[in-house]
């Protein structure tokens, strides 16, 4: 067992086990991407990615994806078609867990990836949504990564790219009209949060190691609850870490380096 | 039918006057014409639409160069970088112009296409509920349970694909994200290929063909077209090239520099590719498909 | 995932019950899966509600037989002959059994079942208009200047292709009507080929694949299967036996013989082969389609 | 010149000449299909043929086609796709002729392919529409083919499965949100009868050689209006003649046994 990992090599790790054996998994970019890899090698030999971008696949790429676009993420793939095929599979219920990328998320799990200000003149104009609200609304439940900053776990969102629990009433989603069943769970850097079934506030469920609540708290925009049964992260294994460095040769998305992208 | 064969630089001059509403870019990460946008930046065209679903930096390249009043996408930026830096620009600070963004998900960007294909005023689907974006866009809108899709119609849709013939029958494998519904909902569709093939290639599989080949407007061979992104059998994803990009177009002055150096300051296609390293990206390990028998007798 | 491959008749009776929703003969003229047809005759299954847009005879006989409660499509009969014998004395007399028929166009069974596919009560169409088919079918109503056509979505769809995995990833080619459709919107997808290859075969053109092999439920090897109708690259349509079937259903007696004949008094498809004159049907001069190159790298 | 030649021939012949150079041609089952293999190679070389079964060409099959979806119909197809992308360009006013068989045509246009007597208890159940409404409504202008019977040429269907003129008043296709415009002839075995362009009732333009006007007006369930100027019908060509029977060469679609079909 190495002790040695970066902060994204841990959020892979336990992005990757979110994914349970047989799941049909909506892969969203960078990390995700990593953590089916390493989950399909692992415990969920049965597991299959779906990409918006037109792919089912039954095992990850053979060599390193820079994108799901990229031509080994083609080959064996199970099917190669229309994103919006792959949209009515989700819309149908049959996407089990879904990933998506956040800008900032809030105490309910909303996203935010489309402006930070007003819409009219933002003072950060992000990317938008892509996928993201189709797998918020849509998949059965799903999974968000960031880095964690105060400036982006924030109380409440100020726009909502992709919901989550909304205002956190609960069954505020099925109120709502929302197929899924929302997040349950945020992984960032430090920790990570889960969401009540019924929807709700996240809560501190596990700090990585080399962290602490009081750390977690400080860097969190809201009074963060933390569980009762609150445990440290497990470190990545070394499996783990052998199949990430297998799929991220060069460390494009799991070192230092990466955390400057955006 | 004939004559449709032309360089990008006819193509663009005749089918993307100013002001036209453009699909680009509708297979997401692969197939992304980059060589048509950049015609379009040397043809200073001004006052485009976007269309699109995500935008790998072809988007906000034409932002930072002034060509685009409009853009209708989920998602505009760099895709292994992150930011679409001309893109924040033009949204923060009106430079070097105001732009509308009409967001949409990559669902409901799809959705918008097959309303116009099909000729209806919009699709209705359960995506977008609970989201702001039906705040942003006023073609996207409540209607009881569901949320009305508006139809997106393009007058263009510009493709890049692995091959073609000079009719305009386009072969193209690989994931397609948006590019058949943007074809069918679009008046015209402009087709670059990597290969030129006789129709004796395209006709031996008629079921590869993307389009009717009554929309396709212009035939342009250009190999090469879609670098920085890739191509299934012939290009890998320049990763770095993407990664400078990101560098560089941080500030207005870097993306001036960047824009002279890639686009104003290179003739054509045919001349870029000879100042990248194109034969470290070419794919050269061939794998065939198994043919399809289309015997009838 | 294993142990999808099994017999028609190991199929039909897992996945076919009384009262199932089939969508089948999804491609119209050619494709036609026939042998499951007689299969589900043979097992006599009762209170079919049958989805289809053309029908070339195949519903006509499932009618006949007895098995259906219910036809939603936009044409049934015989395409080279005319009308379906059995159909009118289903509606005309009550013959064998009363049904209920639930009219399309085959615009419109193809937006019935995308609304299926996509998850939504309906979709929006500028076909029917004027139309007495919105008198007679309340799944298709007026709504303003558009007509909404609601939802069809069945419990399987049954597809013919030229070849599949053990899998169940399918390719079939030539055109392919409303197979996609039918396959996205039903839960679940009984394939049966002509030819039962390895992955390696289907794998090497994922774009080929027509649907996520997470629907398919069973793979049935069934040579022929689709007899009399055309599978480009294997059979040509037997117009003949058409013909013949058509005289023979003209009156419920010669029906019944027919069935005892073709379906009853044969064990399956293998059998059924022998008694017909498959050589001078085998499509026998190749024309295999261009290879597209999958290579990454 | 030859004078030999069937009913179904004539209707072959004049169908083919409703099909202008450059058209895309819905093409229905049966006699359309030779129609158009006709025109094709004669004055309209550059026709396009776009079949439901989800097919385009710009030529004729090789060899006999039973039904559209015929192997040879695929061979050197320029588009092999779904159905409802074919109906796409005819909804989007792409489609400039399309073909519609009719059991029953009316005074006005309308045909009925459904239901003779009451839908509830038909005295005979019609196979329905197929595409026939499709074409009806979305194409810019429509033939029928049909043989020339009393029982088949009636006041008012009395079901319109496909619209045509609609109850003949002017404008009635624009008042109620058709797009195409309508029927501009119906084929018979007797005669041509068209329709004036802003819609309205149906006009005998010509009749065949070897029939009256009489014979027309008697065969016809509606006081049949007659053009001032009606003439007779333009015999087959021989040329014409031998390109029907080039694509028809047993006389499957255009013999006195072809009539008994249905």
């Amino acid at each position: 067992m190495t002790n040695s990992y970066t902060p994204q090599e841990m959020m892979v790790a336990v992005a990757s086990r979110e994914i349970r054996d047989g799941d049909l998994v909506f892969v969203g970019m960078r990390l995700p991407i990593l953590a089916y890899a390493v989950a399909r090698n692992a415990h969920a030999p049965t597991a299959r990615g779906l990409f918006e971008v037109g792919l089912m696949r039954d095992q990850p790429a053979a060599s390193f994806l820079g994108t799901m676009g990229d031509p080994p993420n083609v080959v064996e793939a199970l099917w190669a078609t229309r994103m919006s095929n792959v949209m009515a599979l989700m819309a149908q219920g049959r996407v089990d867990l879904g990933f998506i990328g956040g800008a900032e998320v809030d105490r309910f799990g909303n996203l935010n990836t489309s402006y930070v200000g007003s819409p009219r003149r933002p003072t950060v104009k992000l990317p938008g949504s892509g996928g993201g609200a189709d797998i918020a609304i849509l998949s059965r439940r799903w999974v968000t990564l960031m880095s964690h900053e105060r400036r982006r776990l924030v109380e409440r969102v100020s726009f909502v790219t992709s919901p989550g629990h909304g205002d956190g009433t609960p069954g505020w989603r099925k109120r709502n009209g929302l197929l899924g069943g929302g997040p349950v769970a945020v992984i960032t850097t430090l920790c990570v949060l889960r969401f009540p079934e019924q929807g709700g506030e996240a809560i501190l469920a596990s700090v990585h190691p080399g962290h602490s609540v009081d750390e977690v708290r400080a860097e969190t925009g809201w009074d963060l609850k933390v569980a009762d049964d609150v445990t440290e992260t497990s470190e990545p294994t070394s499996s783990e870490l052998a199949a990430i460095r297998q799929f991220d040769p060069d460390g494009f998305w799991t070192t230092a380096s990466a955390v400057t992208k955006g | 039918m004939t004559g449709k064969l032309m360089t990008m630089a006819e193509a663009i001059r005749q089918f993307v006057p100013d002001g036209t509403t453009v699909a680009i870019g509708t297979a997401l990460e692969p197939l992304i014409p980059f060589a048509a946008g950049h015609e379009m930046i040397r043809q200073r065209r001004r006052d485009l639409e976007l269309v699109g679903p995500i935008s790998d930096a072809l988007f906000d390249q034409l932002i930072g160069a002034g060509c685009v009043r409009c853009v209708t996408a989920a998602w505009v930026g760099n895709v292994s970088e992150g930011l679409g830096h001309c893109y924040r620009r033009a949204c923060e600070q009106g430079m070097p112009r105001d732009i509308e963004v009409r967001d949409h998900t990559n669902f409901s960007i799809a959705l918008a296409l097959w309303a116009a294909a099909w000729k209806v005023p919009g699709l209705p689907t359960r995506t977008l509920l609970g989201s702001d974006i039906l705040t942003t866009n006023p073609g996207l809108r409540h209607a009881g349970d569901l949320v009305e899709v508006d139809a997106v119609h393009p007058d263009v849709a510009i493709v890049h694909v692995q091959r073609a013939d000079a009719d305009g029958r386009a072969h193209a494998w690989g994931p397609l994200g948006i590019t058949e519904e943007a074809g069918l909902a679009a008046d015209a569709v402009i087709v670059g290929c990597e290969e030129l093939v006789g129709s004796e290639v395209t006709l031996s599989d008629p079921n590869r063909i993307l389009f009717p080949e009554t929309k396709v407007v212009a035939v342009v061979h250009e190999p090469g077209g879609a670098h920085p992104s890739p191509v299934q059998g012939h290009f890998k994803r320049d990763h770095s090239f993407y990664r400078d990009y990101a560098q560089q177009s941080r500030s207005a002055a870097g993306f001036e520099s960047w824009l002279n150096t890639w686009v104003l300051g290179v003739a054509d296609r045919a001349t870029y590719m000879t100042r990248i390293d194109a034969s470290s990206l070419r794919i050269t390990k061939h794998r065939p498909s198994a043919p399809a028998d289309y015997g009838d007798e």
